[in-house]
Formats: C-alpha cells, structure tokens, sequence
C-alpha cells in the first residue's frame, strides 16, 4: 500500500527532523534513574518537534494525526531505532484517554497539561491475589472526611506498575463497595504518588531488571475531586481505556522486531553457521513469523480505520506479538550456545536487544502481563469463534 | 479476510454463491466452464487486453476461496500462465491466445520447483484438460502441445487434484526469451507460491469452522464438547495462526514483493493449513478417520498444498540465505 | 537388564523356533479375507508352539508365563518382523479375562475352548453417540421370552469395532436400565454375531482400510445364559478388563517402531539426505522419543510385576507412545516429500509400513480409539497429579 | 523413579533427607563437606579400593537427586573424574590419589564438549575449589594442578553453578595414556551426559511439582486455578515428557551402553526440563517473573543444561548419523 501525498510528505519530513533529533547511544544507560531523565527528555524533545502525542486531538500540540499518520510516525520512530517511550506510556495512552473521555473538565484542566509537561504516571490496576482476574480486586477506599477535605482513604497494595519508582500518579482502581457483582463496587481514582502512605518497591525481575514495582498503600488520602466518574463506576472506566493503545504499540513492537533480524543475521555470521541448513530454516520460518505478526498488527489498524474492528482482534494481535517475540528470542539463544548463558548487561525499555537470554526472560512480560495468553484464547474462542464461555460456578 | 476493498469483496461474495461451502470439491469441468463463464479466467490480465485487470489481491482472494471448497479446477497454474502469456514478448498472435484462455481453453504448468527430473515436468496439474503445457528453461519460456506429449497421471491422497508427469514432444512454441523469460519464470513462481498459499488458508479457515462446529454441537459427558477448555484453547490457537497467515498472504499479494518474502509467507500458510488439519481431525474423533467426514480430505489437500510450489524447507532456507546476505 | 537363565533359554527357544515358523511375505496380502486367514493361521500356529496364550494361566497351553517371560516373547516376536496378532487380540486378552475373572464356569467351559480353535472376536463398547464418554451407551437390551428362551432383545449401534465383519462373537455392553446413575444401568453380554439381526458395516476409513466397523443390532436374541455377572453389573465387568494387555501391548508396539527405524534411514538415504543436518537432528530426535516410549513401556510392565502400577501409569504409556508414533510418521512424511503425497499400497495390521501418508493417517488410531489424547491428559492430570476433576454440572 | 532397587530407593531417600526440598541451593561448600561425610563421593568406587560400589543407576540416582534441590556442588564432574582415576594405569600412587578424592578433594573436568579453544578449558565447574583439573587429549588424560593454571570466572545467568575457564600451566600428572586414555575419556564424557541428564530430570520434576501445587492453591475467577481444563492438559503433557525421558535415562544408566544413545537421551532429557520450566513460568503467571519465585532458577539451570556435556543439535546429529551407519 502507498502513502498518499499527504503521508508521503509526513514521512519525509518525520526522516528530516529524525535525522537531527533522534536520541544516539541510548541503549548504554546503566541505571533507572538515567534511563528515567533520557525518556522524559526525549518525550519533551518529540513533543517540540510534534510527534509525540499523535493520537490526542488538535489542537494540543501535534495531535488530530489520523490513524494512518500515527502509523507512519511510529514506523518512522522504530525504523529510526529511537528509544520506546515507556515511561510516558500510561501518562500519553491511558491516563489521556482516560481523562479526555471520562473525566470533569477541571480534572482535565489540571492533569492534561501536567502530562505534557513530562509528568510520568503509573497504572495501579493488578494485585497480588487478583491475576488475570482483575475485576477480583481488594484495595479498599472509604469515604471520609479527613484533613479538612473530602477524601477516600486506601489501604491496600498494587503490582505490576511499571516503573512505578518514577511516577508522579497512578490510576488507581479500588474498591468502594462488596456487596453486588465484584465489577460493580470499583472505583476509579487519580492518586498522587507524593501522597503521604504511599510505598513504592521495586520488584526484582528474573533478568534483573525492576521495571515492574508493587505499591503499598496505607492510609493514603485521596480527594474526592480525584474521582473519575461515579462512585462504582470505575469498572467501565478503566474498560473504556484499557486498549486505547493496543494496536499503535503492537505494531510498533512487532516492526522493531523485524528491524531487528539483522541481529539473528549477526549471530549466526558470528557462531559460524552460515551454512547450517538447520539454522537457515529456522531463521527463514522465524521471518515468516515476525512478518506475519506485522501483518497482523497492520491488519488490525487498517479494520479500525475503517471501523470493523471485530471483538478479539486486539486479543489476535496480542496473542501473536507474544508468541512471536518469544520464538526470536529463544531461536537467538538456541543458535548462540552456550555463550548466550554467559550473563551479560540488559538494556532497559527495549526488548530485541541481542542479548538473547535477557530478551527470552523479557518476552515473559508479553505472554502473561496485559491479559495473559491464556486470557487471550479465552478471549478468541469465546468471542470469536463463539464457543462458550467459562462457566460462572460448577457442581462438584 | 477483513479490511478487503469493495471490489474484492464483491468478488469473495461471487466465489461462495458460485461454490458454495456445503457442496465441496464440485466436478471438475462444469466448475471450470462456471469460472470462465463468470470470467475468473481473465481476472489479472490488463483491462486493454480484455480483462478485469486485477491484481495479485484478487488472485490471493479467488484462490482463498477455491480452496476453501476443495476445488478440483486448475485454477492456480490457469492464471500464472495468463499472467505469463500476458508478457510473453516472443509470442506470435498473443492476443489471440490470450482469448482463447480467457475463454476456458487450459494451459498447464508444473508446481513442482524442485527441478530434479530434466525433460520431465512433474506435478503438472490436470494435463488431461491442458492444450499446452508451460515449460521454462534457462532463458527459454514455452508452450508444448499436451497432443504431442506423454502423460502420465499419479495417484495421489489428495482426490481433490490430478496431477501428472508431462514429457513435452519436440514441438515448442516460445514465449519469451533471455531476460524477458527469466522475469516471467520468477514471477510464475511468485503467482504459484501466491495461489497455493491462498488456498492453504482458504482450506484452513473452512477446517477450522468445521471443527468448531462441531464442538458446538457434539455433547459428551453432558455438555458440548466446546466447553471443555483445553479444546477450546487448541482452536484459539489455530485461529491466531491462521489469521496472522492471512495478514501476511494478503501483504505478500502485491506487485513487487520480493520472491523470498513470498517463499516464507508460503512456508507458513502451507504449514498452518497442514497443522490445522491435523488438530482438526483429532478434535474430531472418531468420526474424523471416516471417508464420509470430509476432516480428511482437507487434510490431504493441506499435505499435498506443502509440497507444491516449493517446501516449507526449501523456501525457508532460501528466506534465511537473503536475510544473512542482505 | 540381563536375563536370568530361565528367560535366556525361552529366548533362545523361541528364536529358533522362530527361525523355522516365522511367516514370510505377510505384509504383500491385499484383502481382508486372506488377511484374516493368515492371521487365523498364525495365531494356531503360536499355539502349537507355545507362544500364543502366554498371559493365560497355566494349564492352558503355553499359558502360565511370567510378565518377564511374555516380555521375552513379545520382544522376541517383534524383532522377528511376525504380524501382531490383531485379530485375535480382543479374544485373547478382554474376552479371556472376562471369562476368567467374571463368567460362570459354563461359560468358561464354552467359550475358552473355541478361542483356542480360532474364533475370532470383537468388541462391542463404543457408540456413535457417546463417545469418550462410554457410559452414555443408549444400545437397548430388554428381557423377554422368546423363541422359547428367556434372551435379551438387544436394538442399538455400535462403532470402532475392529474387524468386526470376521468377528465370530462379541464383548457387548447394552443399558437394561435408563433411570439412575448411568454406570449402574449397563450389563455385559457375550452376543453370536451370526445371530439375526446383526449386521455389519464395515467403515471406510481415511487411509483407505477398512479396519473399524459399525455393528447395527435389530432386535437381535442374547440368551440370559450369556450374560456376564449380573445385570446392571456390566460397567464393572468391562472396567475389570479393559486394560489388562495394554502394556504388553504398547511394549510391544514400542519395540515394533524401534524396529522399523531402518525405514527412516533408508528414506533418508534414498532422498539424498545423509548430509543435511536438519534431517539428521530431527531423526536423532526421534530415536530418543521412540527410545523412551520402549523404555517407559518396559518401567510400566517392572511395575506391574512388582506390584507397584500407580493410576495413571497405563495412561502415560498410552500417551506417549501415540505421540512418538504420530512423530515417526510426520518425519517420514516430511523426509519424503513430495513422493510421499503419492498413494502406495497399504499394509495390512501393521503401524510403520514405511508407506509414510498411510502411517501417519494410521497413528491417529492410537491418539483417537481406546481413550482419546485428551482423555488420558485429564487421567493423567487428575489422577497423578492431584488437580481437580472436572465438574460434574456447571453454572452459566 | 520408580521400580528402583532397595539400594537405590535409600540413596534417594538419604539425599532427600540431607537436602530437602524446601531450601533449596544449600551453599556449596557445607554441602560439599555433608556428601564426602554420607559417602557420595565415592559412591562408584569398587569395593575392593573402599568405595560401595554402585554403577551408574546410582549416579543417575543421585544426580536427579541433586537437580531436584538446584545443587551447587560439582559432583557430576567430581565423580566422573573418580571413575576416570580408577581406570587410570599410568596413574602414580592411584589408590591414594582416590582416597584424597573419596574423602573431599575435587578434581575438575570441562563440561564444554565442542572442544573450541585448545589450550584452554571451557565451562569447568568450581574450578576454585579443585585441586586439580582433569585434561583429556589424543592418547592422553592427565591431571594439571590449579594452583598452576590460569582461572577464570564467567558470569552466568544460573545463580546455582559456577564455571570457569581453566588454562593449565606446564606440569601434568599423567593418568592414561592412548587406547587406556580414549576409553577413559569416552566414559567420562557418557558419564557426563548421565549426570546433566539426571540432574535435568530432577528439576523438571521438581519445577513441575512446584507449578502443580501452585495451581492448585492459587485461586483466580472464584476457583483454584488447577480446574482449568487448559492448563491442567499442559500438567499432563508435561508429567508424560518427564515420565518418558526418566524411564529411558534409567534405560541408559548401565555399563555398555553405547555413547550415541546416552547422547540421544541427554538431550531429550535437556529439552523436556527446558520446556517444563519455559511452562512453569508462564503457568506461574506473574509470581514467576521475580526474583523471589524459584521457578526462574529452575529455568536457568534447565538453559544452562543444554549446553552442558553436548548441546542437543550435536548429539541428535551423531545419533542420527550412527543409526544411519549402522
């Protein structure tokens, strides 16, 4: 498919200001807290230059992109090798959305230009005894009036916030209410991170990584004015934003994937096995399936631009960008031997990064965060291929 | 397949009312005089030669749709020898021939690509229907009166084809020379991997449907067989397999992709067809080791599709040696 | 394992025997009549040697034998390429042990003897409608007097009866009982399939045999005088006796598959295959599949003998055994290419003919019949590994 | 393992007693002390020269014993190289040189079997520990001294093992020499596939235990996760493969039997852990992607296994060429 004029010229000037702009050397940062001040930059340095929040409408800054320009600036951004801006993900997806469609015009007021300028913001949706089945969750909130204000007090913990450590909110689902149906007691609220009984730690990850954070909350207080929507609400909330940003990301993942072949090519020139037939097979088949996987992100935009998007699609595009990533990542191990089990340093907020065995623990994060592949083949065949759903209880 | 233009789907939508899918693998001969009468067989050539000037979109949607009923009709090599004729230079009264073609007249070509037997094409559709068969050779394309040939049929697991070994006579009349048949022979290839691979997807998404139906309706030990989850998963899967092959046969389905893309795209729809067939016979039970269940012959077809226009081991070691050398 | 002296001398008996006995060119018949003939043949020549009944008690002739002895003989009459003896496999073993566990002596005195004169036999369990779940069985068999006898009339359908068209009786399960729990409901029969009323279908199948049939019943006169144990009691019957060959069965299958791995390296010398690599990796991994398919038959039967089979056991044997033989065949297939898709001649009463597409379409006999996979997954899981069973009834 | 002899059954249950499940990874030097006190140490020694005397059924006992406790102590090469001594003819003083080795001293072997970098030693366990490093050659096997050799630490993913490359100084003390030598290394290196095998073993049985319980007291959508269907299909899958590969590991476990077979078991045993742990942290679900879980450190051993005495591409291959052959 061909740009048409108008994304042709986007593209060619996206290449002009990327070739100026685009952020070098990125990969060698050793520590969060760098890593942290190099995202935040890079988002100020995109939104200067009008790229960075493509999919909000105009007229912020650089927004009102049609999906079709959102592609080209996200493939452009993977082509250009630039750094994912995961710190500024939940901030410029969720919480934007968030905020833009469910949100009081002061919060709005207060909040969308906070994001804009840098603020980070975390998700505090998962907890420890909850899992897949989120809407099973426990953080409690009572209405009080306390400090002279009008507030919920939470206690109660998080898990899986990413990079929790660096943000300035969370959107933060508790729950108000246990009687009923669980979805029905859950409320949706916008959480300082300064806030006095918030805890933060780190979770240690098993390629050593701590990107993911539990967060401890004891007593915080959060204004009532903090509340998206309705007292109980909160489910349909977060249900409304949860996969705002599906389909821009996995693309963008799945094309730096196929920007990244050239590091299997790599390998396999430096073990030698230019000539194995088994490795050539092997890594012909792997492209087969990375492409695919773009196709299939490609396709699942293309159904949304025209508005035929299927329930399960998202799930189809999860479940194979997941899939995918771990057969790279464990072809890159099996063909560099014994040398990929050599622990060597990660690299954060990438995840093809050639060194094998980190990227195969990353690729974890795929295939169980996010509605795990297993939700996801419930998903499919539940939705797609109407077969029928979970039971709700059984007899023994 | 989603996100389709109107004009291929107008054509998906004529395709099942023509074949529909409870009536699979229709005669041979009365579904080839359907197709030309509804003009399939001039679908890509160029609207100033006659034709409805569609392109590799509409061949991956037409041939989607014929393996999805199990068509018997050569449909596949039919088109690639259009498209063939189509820029033959060295053809003497092409237009003329190109009539005859869209008219029903069938010449053949061979799917097998791995070139082992000289002065014998093997895997050579439907011969017995063919006036000519393509033959391709360094710097060399042809046609070879079948009158003149010998023809020799195999008997195959797949009864939803006919193929044939075909030893051409000394007659020959050429299409294309020197770099003009070099181009059209790698874009024979192209069409054929293209064709086999839309027909792998085709077969798999109607074993699929099969199947699920199936789990739908079959109860066992007092409820559906598709509420068991570990079923349930299974078919999830080969969903996902078969609609992320479907993205990719659909983005392969352009002018200009390059041959080695199309060789992996093929590897992947031809193994997906074949995986999804073997689950869908297990899932079927019993009843999928019938003759009368038609589980079997999709899988037949899905086995015989892997070896037609090149294997999955040939063309993915080919993808892997152009990565490296790219 | 060496063999003590006792089971040193049986093997070199029987080989000798062998030697002399052994039929030749059994695998060129091509009907199922001479099939059965030959099969007849051999299992009454066995016999006369001593080597057909060895799990019969003594003093059957030949019967008596150790699990260690019928190992030998198995392993013995595997590794000199005879035919299995499927024909007589149902009478041997499930309407021996049914007649020696559960039947009255009038029936033993009746029936074992014409075993050992050939009679063939078939099994009556499986109906189109049920399944898996074999308890569902709807075949209808009521008390009456007739033709002067008191006989069940028996109406219904059986499936997957293994050449039933040359069976001489059959193992039946009929419901004289549609109220209660459906197991308690069943009784076990010994039916004449010469009787009126029986007929036979045999089913077209996809390799091209016609090994299973359908068994339509109309009316058909059982006489009370051959049912076994009591009616209502046939569920445990046919529970009592359905697994006692299986793992001298698989043990023998198992070693029949190591076998025929001649057949692999015969291909892949044929193809011009010695040097590729892939080829060589992918075989060298079947012979540890297929190693460890005989090696778990063989851990089952020094189990059994020593009193140790734990539930679960037979299925793990079962499994793995139609998973390697699935595997065996697709490497033929895959090693074949394009030649393979061409249809060859089949073998009859044989599992790896080296006619790969026939084999492969043969193995999922072993995955489907005789409790599917997916059956014994959930044996394995629930039994061995202590997870729930599923429900019983569920709630949408 | 299952009908094992009384023996064995004891050594299994000693080794669980000394080492319990439930602290896992004990520190290698106590342990260390515990096994030279319980006797492992010269478990395959002969009777005659004061060991017990048992063959390779109780390695492999042994060895699957300490896979399933994420051992850190090096007793696959330490044994192996006892074995090595005791057939050692040119070995000077030979009987104290096992009695050294019977009462706590390590001697050292590669467990690298591509033989890449002559000269130098890759992947040799604990060298830090060792006294000595045991060198195989053409017609040679002799004993180089630590204190004179070059050590290297590498940085492993698995936290349970520690290796080194060991470059040997000048002086060697010569244990065999040509015929006596070859046989010797042959031996060591079966005896090194056994050992990696077992210990895989080990560890999938224990992670899939580990993954078994969590499912079942792990409650998600007001029901034990373990009443899946889907994932309960997985726990059986999984219970087969180890199932399978133990029965043919014990097959394997004797004197006689021949390399390519033991090679042909040690990588399905490598690969049925590998697999097993790459599923027990998906089944594990978020918990198995921390630190404080242990299932990654079952899964890094598994990868590191892999590698360890022979990968899986080089041993099916040359089990593949030697049926082929023979």
């Amino acid at each position: 498919m061909s740009d048409d004029t108008d994304l042709a010229r986007l593209r060619s000037e996206l290449r002009a200001w990327l070739a100026e702009n685009a952020p070098r050397g990125w990969r060698a940062v050793s520590n969060h807290a760098a890593f942290a001040e190099a995202q935040r930059g890079w988002f100020l340095k995109l939104l200067e230059g009008g790229y960075a929040i493509p999919h909000w409408p105009a007229p912020w800054p650089g927004g009102g992109r049609t999906l079709a320009e959102q592609r080209v600036i996200y493939e452009e951004l993977a082509r250009a090798d630039t750094p994912r801006l995961l710190l500024s993900f939940v901030s410029t997806y969720h919480a934007a959305a968030t905020l833009m469609e469910c949100a009081s015009d002061a919060q709005r007021a207060r909040y969308l230009p906070a994001i804009l300028k840098g603020e980070f913001w975390c998700q505090g949706f998962s907890e420890p005894g909850a899992g897949s089945d989120l809407a099973a969750l426990k953080c409690k909130a009572v209405r009080e009036t306390r400090s002279g204000g009008d507030v919920y007090v939470v206690s109660g913990q998080k898990i899986w916030s990413t990079m929790a450590q660096y943000a300035d909110r969370c959107l933060l689902l508790v729950r108000t209410a246990s009687d009923g149906p669980k979805q029905a007691g859950i409320t949706f609220l916008l959480m300082d991170m300064k806030a006095r009984g918030v805890t933060v730690r780190p979770i240690e990850q098993i390629q050593g990584d701590e990107e993911f954070c539990e967060i401890f909350l004891d007593e915080v207080e959060v204004p009532v004015a903090d509340r998206v929507g309705e007292e109980g609400a909160g489910w349909a909330v977060a249900q409304a934003t949860l996969a705002s940003e599906r389909g821009l990301t996995l693309m963008e993942l799945s094309y730096r994937m196929r920007g990244a072949l050239w590091r299997v090519s790599d390998l396999i020139q430096a073990q030698g096995k230019a000539e194995d037939v088994a490795v050539l097979r092997a890594f012909g088949a792997l492209i087969g399936r990375v492409d695919s996987a773009c196709a299939l992100a490609d396709r699942y935009l293309d159904r949304r631009m025209a508005g035929e998007e299927r329930v399960g699609d998202a799930s189809l595009v999860k479940l194979t960008y997941s899939r995918v990533l771990r057969e790279y990542a464990r072809l890159g191990v099996s063909i560099g031997g014994l040398a990929e089990q050599l622990r060597a340093p990660i690299t954060f907020g990438d995840l093809n990064t050639g060194n094998w065995m980190a990227d195969y623990m990353n690729s974890y994060a795929w295939t169980i965060a996010g509605g795990s592949d297993e939700v996801q083949r419930n998903i499919i065949a539940e939705r797609m291929l109407e077969m029928p759903r979970e039971p709700k209880g059984w007899v023994a | 397949m989603g996100g389709m233009s109107i004009e291929l789907s107008e054509l998906r939508d004529a395709a099942q009312k023509a074949f529909p899918a409870d009536h699979l693998a229709p005669p041979r001969d009365t579904a080839w005089g359907a197709m030309a009468k509804m003009g399939w067989l001039m679908l890509p050539l160029s609207e100033d030669a006659g034709g409805l000037g569609l392109g590799r979109a509409a061949l991956a949607t037409i041939h989607a749709e014929m393996g999805r009923m199990l068509s018997r009709a050569p449909l596949v090599p039919a088109l690639g020898v259009l498209r063939a004729l189509e820029s033959g230079e060295a053809l003497a009264d092409r237009s003329q021939w190109l009539e005859r073609l869209a008219t029903g007249e069938y010449i053949a070509a061979s799917l097998d690509f791995t070139d082992a037997s000289p002065g014998t094409l093997r895997a050579v559709p439907d011969a017995d229907m063919a006036s000519h068969v393509l033959v391709t050779g360094p710097g060399l394309v042809a046609l070879a009166p079948t009158a003149d040939a010998t023809l020799v049929e195999t008997r195959l697991w797949d009864d939803t084809r006919r193929l044939f070994d075909v030893t051409p006579g000394a007659s020959l009349t050429v299409v294309a020379r020197g770099a003009g048949a070099e181009a059209i022979t790698a874009r024979l290839r192209e069409d054929l991997m293209l064709g086999i691979a839309a027909d792998a997807l085709g077969g798999a998404g109607a074993v699929l449907a099969m199947t699920v139906d199936y789990l739908r309706t079959r109860r066992q030990f007092e409820r559906p067989l598709a509420m068991f989850q570990a079923l349930k998963h299974r078919c999830a899967d080969l969903k996902t397999q078969i609609e992320a092959a479907e993205a990719l046969l659909l983005a392969r389905a352009v002018e200009g992709a390059r041959a080695q893309d199309i060789g992996a795209m093929k590897a992947l729809a031809c193994e997906t067809f074949r995986f999804t067939a073997e689950e869908a016979i297990q899932l079927h039970g019993g009843i999928g080791l019938t003759q009368e269940h038609a589980c079997h012959r999709f899988m037949k077809r899905a086995e015989l599709n892997c070896w037609l226009a090149g294997s999955a081991d040939a063309l993915n070691e080919a993808a892997g040696r152009a990565e490296l050398a790219g």
